[in-house]
């Protein structure tokens, strides 16, 4: 199966890089962006067919690993298998 | 307006007395942001309550010292017109709770602190202490410390030339991240941290302020409960180096003008501590209208606003008739810079928000009448006498000398430094890896030298002596590459001093670092402490790290610590002792955590600096290499290893072979010379006082020690490659086996 | 003989780069703050390392937005020389003026240090006065230098002879122990179809003068000189 | 309104990231894991009130600026305002 972990900075902890994407978006005339939150997305392929014990691991690997969750809020999503990417 | 509660009180660390000298100084009740305002500014780490009274004996003058404690950093004269600015921060607590964002805050800070002075920081040092590294958490915290040092100071193009890393127990639940910077500012163009002229517009520059790190001076100021790490983490700061290195420039392009008039970095207590402290060191008073500070998040009251710890922002005083010129400048450099206040006469900082005054503070009397503690102190321990019996004596010295280049306080650290750029900017003479860090100064044939260093073993068994060689090793490890000991910072760490032995310790250390500056004359110009370093109960081992400056009048007579050619001589500098206590054989390869602590004689110490700073001019030296961590055999096996290229002594003792080959008797230096030297060097030696042995010989592949004792003589015979290979590695394979992303 | 030197906000090895060319070899060199679109006469452009924009993002990809990018990349159509060094080979890439992308090292780690390369390509403007196949050591210090780009587009480099430096061992051998980021094909620096325009990751302003303990890069300054006098 | 574009290494691109995390998850225990691809997720804020027009924004700003299309494919979903992150 295939999960998705997002994980993003916690509302209030500085985005430098959101900040600084936000404003070369407006530079370069999307003027309508108000405000860019950057974060990381992960795709992970695990073995396994019951999907409420994929996203509990999940969980477990965002909070050992893919999150810093002292800056950091995560949250998990189960694609199901094959789940295409470009 | 409300009454402030007992509760609010204790919440804001203020004890009783402190509160009575707030009624006091105010003649009313203070308002809940001028409580936050006192609390914040008489912080143990704002206001130094605890320290100020023994800090006071360091010797801060000398004739080129052009700026010494007090201001942001020290300056001290280079001469052609240039000075160097420096000064070492803590980041302790913030690197425990979140490694990475706390080390590279950490490095922002002192950044900051050096380029308000006008100067361009050129330089920094890190000095690291780690717990054990099976501890719980500390493969991460090693690589989120190493990681954020060289995130920030990567990314805004400082090179990071060199430092320390210790492991030990002691700091398993408190670990220690120091950074020093050092900065060249023109001696005429020094500018300062006053809110003079009045009238002058108070202008706010860089980040937008957030909550965070709300309360983080007064976190600094608190011991670990035990796992109070977790609730304390709210207060995370974020650094964003990229608009740091846009207000650096920034500002340095405007210290070309003559717009400013003071200058101040927004650091522990933000806003708070330089606005008062602008107002209190030019006697003058400001007003700021706090609606007018740029924020990032919506409904912030004037409370978060002055004590909020958001990082990459100044606060500086323009000349009223150069605004527009210097709010150009910002805006040049895309940074926010607004005019939020003036400075006035009246000794007070009013503040406002919103149309109405939110707090109206004497400027002054926060700092001098913060509190000063003169905090009880126990009584020193009796000295330990040395534990060691000659069944003790190793069988295998060779094998020894093997467990001391794996042990990770000796092991080669390259896996630090590789991640650190410590080529930007271009004037890396010696990389990290050698004794001291040498940078050149363009535009003139000088060099700067750089070091920085403590032995928290030798402190925990005698802090008078351990601080006394602080300063004595940075001084000899900065002579060996050729330079002469300028000055000092010094970054002093520890436990909680409300606690008598706390105290005992730092008192003591605080002796022993001005003795030794006295003798080797090389004042203190800027510092910082740390204290309540201690969780649970259990304090670090006393840690007052020292930085070293050096300069070179000729850089390019620098010398270097690898062995050079096959067929120099070997000497050894200095006097060894049959002294074991606190060695790293001791403590790693027979597991005693034990003193006494070596012997430090000053004036010998002050000899051996004279003698390696007139080798290295005259051009006499190949290699010089300080004698620390594991002794002698440790010292000799680093010039060979990072030479490529063996060597042979062979030496008569009177003293235990262990104590010799591996004890760390102070006042040591090896050098090699060509052999057509060694009568000028074994003559400069005599005259000037140095006990100088001609050991051995440069050459070959393997090490080969021999020391001649009074029945036996005991031989080490290893190949070079092999020591290499363990030496290089084993820092490498203690941290990469942990799973660090 | 005159270089411009851009400056992107966060770019760090302006002066390094100015340092060489005026101190060093005695050139004019002038400053492109990265608003401006006139290149102010230059006969040759370098776009200096750093952190243009904090590398936030990825490393060139705010940059190339900058005005002067505009200027510099039809100085290039033009034939004019320009030497991305670093960070300045990042915005190459991500502005298109040279083919492929970065991806942070293999080891997710930054790393500095002196890399060995072996040079392919004799014929650039900026590489004419090293011998085609020696070695040449050069600091590197980077997070993002690991070189990718789709197959074909490798392999039309190789054929076309625009690969300029590979990372290789002190004896000129293109071994894996020897790449530092996991570049593809051991990809150091490459130039564009008239060979004019050059990236390199490893940096040659850190390693121009005795005193710093290595001067082979200076030999890329100086190949520009000499390229500009034959003009 | 609130976009998230998603972008990740296109198929076929070496991803070292997720190939270093793949071997640290597998390192910490979580063996079920075959393979983890790891992208970068932007959570926009735009003026803006039709969400066929934001998407469209969206995708050019993902096309100029958030992905480097020579290595990276990118996904837009249009959240709706105020989709709460944790
Ligand atoms: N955290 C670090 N960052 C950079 N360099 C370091 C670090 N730790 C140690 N080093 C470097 O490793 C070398 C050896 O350090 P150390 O063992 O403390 O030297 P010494 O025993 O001579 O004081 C020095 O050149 C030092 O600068
Ligand atoms: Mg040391």
């Amino acid at each position: 199966m295939r999960v998705e972990v997002r994980v993003y900075p916690k509302a209030g902890v500085l985005d430098p890089q959101g900040k600084a994407i936000a404003s070369a978006l407006s530079r370069l005339g999307h003027r309508a962006v108000r405000d860019v939150r950057a974060g990381k997305v992960f795709f992970i392929d695990v073995d396994g067919s019951d999907p409420k014990a994929v996203e509990a691991d999940a969980r477990r690997m965002a909070e050992e690993l893919l999150a810093n969750t002292v800056i950091e809020g995560f949250d998990v999503r189960v694609l199901g298998a094959g789940t295409d990417l470009v | 307006m409300p009454v402030i509660t007992e509760e609010q009180i204790q919440e804001h660390n203020l004890s009783e007395d402190e509160y009575a000298r707030i009624l006091e100084i105010l003649g009313r009740e203070p308002n809940l942001v001028e409580l936050g305002i006192f609390s914040a500014m008489w912080s143990e780490h704002c206001s130094y309550k605890s320290s100020r009274v023994h800090l006071k004996k360091f010797p801060t003058t000398g004739p080129r010292v052009l700026q010494g404690p007090g201001e942001n950093a020290g300056v001290v004269d280079i001469g052609d017109g240039l000075a160097v600015a420096f000064k070492m921060e803590s980041h302790n607590h913030p690197s425990f709770i979140e490694p990475y964002q706390g080390a590279a805050t950490g490095v922002g800070g002192i950044l900051r602190d050096i380029f308000t002075m006008g100067a361009r920081p050129m330089a920094s040092l890190n000095s690291l202490r780690f717990g054990r590294i099976d501890a719980p958490r500390m493969k991460h915290l090693v690589d989120g410390v190493v990681r954020g040092i060289a995130g920030y100071g990567n990314c805004i193009g400082i090179p990071t030339l060199g430092g320390e890393t210790t492991f030990h127990r002691g700091y398993d639940e408190n670990i220690l991240v120091n950074v020093m910077n050092l900065g060249i500012v023109r001696s005429d163009r020094i500018f300062l941290g006053r809110a003079e002229g009045v009238g002058n517009p108070i202008v706010y520059v860089g980040s937008k302020t957030g909550r965070d790190g709300i309360h983080g001076a007064t976190m600094a100021s608190e011991e670990f409960a035990a796992d109070e790490a977790n609730q304390k983490r709210p207060t995370v700061q974020v650094g964003d180096p990229f608009t740091e290195k846009l207000l650096m420039e920034a500002c340095l392009e405007l210290f070309e003008t003559d717009a400013v008039v003071g200058i101040q970095d927004m650091g522990a207590a933000g806003l708070t501590s330089s606005s008062f402290e602008m107002a209190g060191r030019a006697g003058s008073g400001v007003e700021i209208d706090l609606s007018k500070v740029p924020v990032r998040e919506t409904g912030m009251t004037p409370y978060e606003i002055m004590l909020s710890e958001s990082q990459e922002r100044m606060l500086l005083v323009a000349r009223r008739d150069r605004l527009e010129q210097a709010l150009a400048i910002f805006h040049k450099w895309e940074l926010d810079a607004v005019e939020i206040g003036r400075v006035t006469d009246s000794g007070r900082v009013v503040l406002f928000f919103e149309g109405r005054i939110v707090a109206d503070l004497p400027a002054a009397p926060l700092a001098d009448r913060a509190p000063m503690y003169d905090r009880p102190r126990a009584a020193a321990p009796a000295p330990e006498t040395p534990r060691w019996r000659e069944e003790d004596e190793p069988s295998d010295y060779g094998d020894v000398l093997r467990r001391l280049l794996a042990s990770p306080n000796v092991a080669e650290k390259s896996w630090i430094w590789r991640q650190y750029d410590h080529m930007v900017q271009t004037n890396t003479v010696e990389r990290p890896g050698g004794d001291a860090a040498v940078l050149r100064v363009k535009g003139t044939k000088k060099g700067i030298a750089m070091k920085s260093d403590v032995n928290p073993f030798f402190c925990q068994a005698d802090p008078y002596r351990g601080g006394a060689i602080a300063v004595a090793e940075a001084a000899r490890s900065v002579a060996c590459v050729g330079a002469r000991p300028l000055a000092i910072t010094d970054c002093l760490n520890f436990g909680n001093p409300e606690k008598p032995e706390v105290m005992a310790q730092f008192e003591a250390a605080v002796r022993g670092i001005s003795d030794a500056c006295r003798a080797l004359d090389v004042p203190v110009v800027s510092g910082n402490v740390s204290f309540y370093n201690e969780t649970a109960g259990r304090a670090i081992p006393p840690t007052p790290t020292v930085g070293m400056v050096g300069l070179l009048d000729d850089v390019s007579r620098h010398v270097r610590l690898p062995f050079r050619r096959a067929g120099d001589r070997i000497a050894l500098l200095g006097t060894t002792h049959d002294e074991l206590g606190a060695s790293e054989f001791l403590r790693t390869v027979r597991g005693r955590d034990e003193g006494p602590c070596p012997e430090v004689d000053l004036a010998a110490e002050r000899r051996l600096v004279d003698l390696l700073v007139a080798l290295a001019a005259k051009g006499l030296l190949a290699s010089a290499h300080d004698v620390s961590d594991g002794g002698l055999a440790v010292a000799l096996a680093e010039c060979a290893m990072q030479g490529g290229v063996g060597a042979e002594i062979a030496l008569d003792s009177e003293i235990r072979p262990s104590s010799f080959l591996f004890g760390e008797s102070t006042g040591r230096a090896l050098v090699s010379f060509a052999p057509e030297n060694e009568a000028a060097i074994g003559a400069a030696a005599e005259s000037g006082g140095v006990p100088c042995g001609i050991v051995g010989t440069v050459g070959g592949g393997r090490l080969k020690m021999a020391v001649r004792g009074r029945t036996a003589t005991v031989v080490v015979d290893e190949d070079l490659a092999s020591l290499t290979k363990l030496w290089r590695g084993a820092f490498v394979h203690a941290i990469e086996s942990a799973d660090v992303l | 003989m005159k270089f411009g030197i851009v400056v992107f906000p966060g770019s760090n090895c302006d002066a390094d780069c100015h340092h060489v060319a005026t101190n060093l070899l005695g050139c004019e060199a002038d400053y492109i703050w990265h608003q401006e679109k006139d290149l102010k006469g230059a006969d040759a452009v370098i776009l200096p390392g750093g952190f243009a924009y904090g590398d936030y993002l990825r490393a060139g990809a705010l940059a190339r937005f900058s005005p002067v990018m505009e200027s510099v990349a039809a100085f290039a159509r033009e034939g004019g020389a320009v030497l991305g060094i670093c960070n300045g080979f990042q915005v190459l890439l991500e502005a298109g003026l040279l083919p492929g992308a970065m991806q942070i090292n293999r080891g997710l780690r930054y790393v500095c240090a002196d890399v060995h390369m072996r040079v392919e390509n004799d014929a650039t403007p900026f590489t004419s006065l090293y011998p085609k196949g020696s070695v040449v050591t050069m600091p590197i210090g980077h997070m993002e230098g690991n070189y990718t780009a789709p197959p074909e587009t490798l392999d039309a480099l190789e054929r076309e002879g625009r690969v300029v430096f590979r990372y290789c061992d002190p004896d000129g051998r293109v071994v894996d122990s020897a790449n530092p980021n996991g570049a593809s094909r051991g990809i150091a620096g490459i130039c564009n179809a008239q060979g004019n325009v050059v990236g390199l990751m490893p940096h040659p302003d850190r390693c121009s003068e005795g005193i710093l303990g290595n001067a082979a890069g200076i030999k890329m300054f100086e190949s520009a000189v000499a390229a500009m006098a034959a003009r």
